[in-house]
């Protein structure tokens, strides 16, 4: 199994959520996350102080898929999160050794 | 007692021209022996009960919200605790006190200076002296004392901003008592408690509270900050407002309330509350648009923060004119707050380095001088204001410097000796760990939101 | 229609020196039959429609903040729908019968007790004999039926604060329903129409509602949150509120509308309401610092939700006194509210073990006890009152304790028996799952935040 | 002058059965010359000054709070901005020409209609002809020009709703200069300064601003939010509002501060002011309950947007009527009210497809035309209201149909033609990446919560 | 060392603790997060408009252990957060490679 | 690739993301989490109820680098987060399998 860790702009999540629907993923765990990268921030105005605030507003989605699935997942994820602008996100892929559904006690595929 | 009435008049040395209620202060001035027995006016009580409501409702939940919004989350509850307290505190030191020694008149006589001239005596600490029957002009003097406590309340409560984020919440409790007792009284009874006070005699106009609140407060907050130090990692590190939100909240009922204020200073329900706010909305929109102005040009876009800062730097130079300026004059005195408070809370800190947290020297001390000094233009006739009796504009502008001049010192002189005293006794500045966690765990074991 | 009059004036049996008014009770007294041929004035008229609105504004937003901050987020909205959909049902039943139930005096007679004196007729239902001349003293009458509407919408919503978080909205409203018109309405009734009104008669001072507000939805409310059980987790779970800001400014706003409250029960714009306002103000603040002093001793800090519920116990204490007490007697009562209520809402409710989630019991059934009993001693001449008539302060002592036992007894009873057939016949309670979920999303389909 | 003094007392023309102020309206209809000279009442005034401070309050924070919990959190502060801006600029409008165009009745005569039967001139611009004596029936005429700016301000303020979370700053600006210069003035105008007014001379009942402020405002809104297109996203991306507290409060604080509103349009403190207030009262419960009870038919749960939409709307729809109609004319309105808004904001928009953000159209423009429409029948004493005069039923229902229409044209066609124009010139709405990013950082570099 | 990753629901979060507290677990790390699944989210309403939201609130705990105390962690985990109802959550196991104090520099298994 | 995941204290996040850019490190992804370790909670307090908070706000910051990269850079947030105090935070490593740039499609290395 793997873990698929993809950062994105907030406003695609709908968009790869109902990718992700499509091709079957059944779970998805997503975190408000702040982003620092290429892109550039904003500047903020405070009594005349300018601040260039560099943390972006991103969401990082988490799904686990059984191997067979990854690429397929991958493709949906980047698909549906791509503008073409700068600052799309990442998708980093890690291992996972074993996954347990707490419900039922379910484990390995079965648990995704 | 007499005095007082006279206060509720306004000024009576320098402005011979006021219509409606001119003819009740000559009948006054004519019939001191009488003038207790006034009678009462329930339309003057009714708007006083409504003003005092008013005063009070500027500090709690006005202005706590318009500070609380800017500092940082872990400070927000700081904020609303030391305005709270100071609501308490102030009440208590003023019905022990307080209204005694700012409007007690004995041994005050007119162009005489004496100890007097410069704070009253004891004589009805406890307010032992106010009965269910006991008048002020046409109010109950019951309600007369309130109003005046709800300035008593909010002029501390101002000084809070800055030094916001990291001053012990027991060294503020006594730093407060004494700046009441020391700073604020004295300049309530200068100013307003009638002849023989030393700023009345002067012919000072402030008609609201220019010199007795804003500059006042706005020069404690200097000292204040200056002597407590910058909050750590200014101005290096961000510290953005953690709810706008809120400080636009408190901006709106800081100018719902205000009406209290600078209306209420006329301490009846006649043309004079009525002009009085009149200019004061056309002064405070002014100002809130001007540096709404300013800031689109210098900065580029125009911000919530500065159109709320705007809108407060009107109202604060409106207040000492608000009882003998028109609508001309509004317009005027709000261009020049709204520029004058828009550089000096933006440029002239940075420029200086001091670390006044939500711009109380920038807002309240320059919009207070440049509103107290303008008194002394717009007042003229010729400028659609009430009238400057005798006086020339020229004189009268020297007059109201004068004023100035003698706040800005007295206080600033007194509020560096208190905070020194605390300082060394009980120590004026949280530790360092208490700075970082925030001041809401750190003094209060509560945190703003769950 | 006479005996309304007479309440306007506070206490006509017992209280003889009331200055300025004390005139115009007696001329009532002598004229009853013109005293509907009063005429209008314009100051009492202004004070008391704003009076109306600012105890309009104490429920909403006031009280309704003041609970919506302690509770978890997940039921903000259900706080704030209660309180909401409380002011417009009491509103609609208030025009329909209450008002007439309330202030209906056919039947009645002084020292005769029949059933006219614990609630009055239907005969103004719809209010159907309000015209657009009808007038209540010097104010329209049309004013003092919706100033006396805005306490029958503050004293249900006070209860809600015991039952936060758990009970079913469409039984809660059932619940109010019943209580409004055999609790509430009834009170208002024996305390306050005047002569052959069973409390009235006895001579208990309640002049602004200890007894008719508090006292009744403190002990509603304790009997509530006993009927309807702990909230599922309490009290090992925490449960912190989640946004304190909220309930500070709630404090905020109900302090400041309160003086509608207190010296609104004036009805007039007079030396009466004056005082109100002052003592209101010192019991208020005292009791505030007292409560923060008492919890800094005890915990070793002073906390925001502290200050804010001992400013909240003070006006709770000082409503029954605040037209016959002074300022000395304000401060000891101010006192005496924050150690009180302190403890109850924190020592005696966990010994106890009862869930009074916003402590309704704690800060107004035993607020209103504390000020209840000691109006009986502070109205003394001797502390600055306005003097108890012919009763020596021990005798009015027992009244006042009568009155509070009586209130105690007769709110408790029927609170128990009207939840007991709701609970039989709806339920009181929502379901675990609508409770781990939150009322917000099970009851409204909303979130406070998203 | 004159005109206005009438307007103060309501609909000369067809109202002759209101009691107490009857009386002074025959009194001004027979002296006009001495009209001028009335004398000042102080309780009038205490009214009518605290009247003008709900009125602003309303405005802010109260109407900006209930807009900005509405919308997305990246777009909280642009609603604040938009709404402190409009205050801002209203004001100063109104000071330089707006109070002197909708006022100044130069060349009006009963039943002539001229170009002065639309609009004003500017003989008073800049307030030059008010004095520190000016006077306005009884209250001085500073205080009634000042309650008349904050009508002013509220109405354009309201339209925000329509176009929230998509037009540019600087073209909102301009656009509602123009539209206060064009829509509101001369609405003010044609309703309300008396004999030879367009509408006034038509008997069009509309004693606080059915068709003024609430039709005016609706049918703007539904224009602009036509014609700026919809939401990126809407309707099939989920909108949901990001602060409903916000939201709640705000109803709250448009319920208390409306009393402002429609009893101030009483411009005295009379019975006329007092009736105003009970049926606002009855009116707004019945909406809200109302709107509570359709909505949890419908959909299954009652909601806090539902029950604060409907007091809104029972507000919006007892507006016109506050002034001639009692408590059980009220309580149908409230009714009506209720249903038609619930509808309009729901299915109407939804079958339409138009974009109206925050239902600026479903509750003002809907809630006005019930209200302006009802109007013309529960004024008929038969329904305990003050009487139609010589007028049947059916004859006022056609001339309140007819300043409805009017109101729809004229505004509909003018707020077309200024977006138009302003559309072409510097554009409306803001661009995709901005609409995107949200307001707040894009026009305002600033974030509501840190 | 493994990381665990373990989506509950969020006001299991207490029990969760405990029972890591009494196998001796020494440090968590608990996010926010927001879920989709099997488990049916709730309808919301805007003005008559009725929207489904999917995303339920969940809480993300991960605690690194070292592979000894693997299962019985897993086992206390799964014991604590179930309820036997939908939407329960799962538990994934991945490799932690190093682990490192920034207090003082201590790594591998004395860093957790 | 590795994945750096950093428990560091909230106010160390400046110093960290400096520390971070003169390495060359030009992503980062940072999300509020709450804390659970040695370091004691503090005590809140609700009407004379004193309750113990356990979990303190931490923030987690989370790094994708090359293989090369990756000693440079513990080094570095460990050097910036440090305080000396309890309550500092962890560093834990995992291995990244794989690396996917949205916008551009890039894989690998050049994706990070
Ligand atoms: N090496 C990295 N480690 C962790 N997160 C990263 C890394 N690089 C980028 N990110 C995340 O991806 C987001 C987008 O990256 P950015 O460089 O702005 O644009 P792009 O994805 O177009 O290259 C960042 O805001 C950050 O959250
Ligand atoms: N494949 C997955 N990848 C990531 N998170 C998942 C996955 N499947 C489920 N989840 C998380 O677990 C939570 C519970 O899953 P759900 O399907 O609703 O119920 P259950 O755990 O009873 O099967 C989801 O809300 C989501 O946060
Ligand atoms: N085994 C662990 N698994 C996950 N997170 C941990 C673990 N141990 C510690 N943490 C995180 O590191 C933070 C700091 O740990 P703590 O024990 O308080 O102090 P120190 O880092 O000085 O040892 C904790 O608040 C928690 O977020």
């Amino acid at each position: 199994m793997k873990m698929i860790n993809a950062i994105i702009k907030p406003f695609k999540l709908d968009d790869v959520r109902e990718a992700l629907s499509e091709i079957g993923v059944q779970g998805i765990t997503v975190t408000e996350v702040k982003g620092f990268g290429r892109q550039k921030g904003h500047t903020e105005l405070y009594r005349g102080a300018e601040y260039v605030v560099d943390f972006l507003p991103k969401l990082k989605v988490e799904v686990v898929v059984n191997d067979s699935a990854l690429e397929q997942t991958i493709e949906a994820i980047s698909k549906a999160a791509n503008t073409g602008k700068i600052g799309d996100g990442k998708i980093f892929v890690s291992a996972i050794e074993q996954s347990i559904r707490i419900r039922t006690g379910e484990t390995g595929d079965d648990a995704i | 007692m007499n005095s007082k009435l006279k206060n509720i008049f306004g000024f009576k040395n320098s402005i011979k021209k006021i219509s409606v209620y001119g003819a009740i202060i000559s009948m006054v001035a004519l019939l001191p022996s009488i003038a207790f027995a006034q009678e009462l006016d329930t339309g003057d009580t009714a708007w006083m009960i409504t003003a005092t409501v008013l005063v009070l409702m500027m500090t709690i939940p006005g202005l706590s919200l318009f500070y609380a919004g800017m500092v940082r989350s872990k400070n927000v509850l700081s904020v609303f605790m030391q305005c709270f307290a100071i609501t308490g505190l102030m009440t208590i030191l003023w019905v022990v006190f307080g209204y005694s020694m700012a409007f007690d008149t004995t041994g005050m006589e007119a162009g005489v200076v004496n100890m007097s001239s410069i704070v009253g005596g004891l004589g009805n600490a406890f307010m032992s002296e106010i009965t269910f029957d006991s008048m002020s002009g046409t109010i109950p003097e019951s309600v007369f004392a309130t109003f005046q406590m709800t300035f008593a309340i909010i002029t501390p409560a101002l000084i809070v901003g800055a030094f916001a984020e990291r001053m012990k919440f027991s060294s503020m409790l006594v730093f407060m008592t004494a700046w009441f007792a020391i700073c604020y009284v004295p300049m309530v009874h200068m100013v307003w408690s009638g002849d023989g006070a030393l700023l009345w005699d002067w012919g000072v106009l402030d008609f609201a509270g220019g010199t007795v609140v804003h500059i006042n407060a706005g020069i404690a907050g200097l000292v204040a900050c200056i002597m407590l130090g910058k909050r750590k990692g200014y101005p290096t590190m961000a510290m953005p407002p953690h709810n706008l939100t809120y400080t636009i909240i408190g901006a709106a009922l800081l100018w719902v309330g205000w009406f209290g204020f600078n209306a209420g200073s006329a301490v009846s329900a006649g043309t004079g509350a009525g002009m009085a706010m009149l200019v004061t909305q056309v002064a405070t929109a002014t100002a809130a648009i001007t540096w709404m102005i300013v800031e689109w040009i210098t900065h580029g876009k125009p911000s919530v923060l500065g159109i709320a800062s705007g809108a407060v730097a009107g109202l604060v130079a409106i207040t000492p004119a608000s009882g003998t300026v028109g609508p001309e004059g509004a317009l005027y005195i709000g261009i020049a707050a709204g520029i004058c408070c828009f550089f000096a809370a933006t440029s002239l800190k940075r420029a200086m380095g001091y670390d006044d947290s939500l711009d109380v020297f920038g807002v309240h001390a320059i919009g207070g001088i440049v509103g107290a000094i303008l008194t002394g233009i717009f007042t003229a006739a010729s400028f659609g204001g009430s009238g400057l009796g005798d006086n020339s504009i020229g004189l009268q502008l020297w007059i109201q410097t004068k004023g100035v001049l003698f706040t800005i010192f007295y206080t600033g002189i007194f509020t560096a000796i208190i905070l020194k005293i605390v300082d060394m006794t009980m120590g004026l500045r949280v530790n360092e760990e208490d700075e970082h966690l925030g001041l809401d765990l750190a003094a209060h074991d509560e945190r703003g939101y769950a």
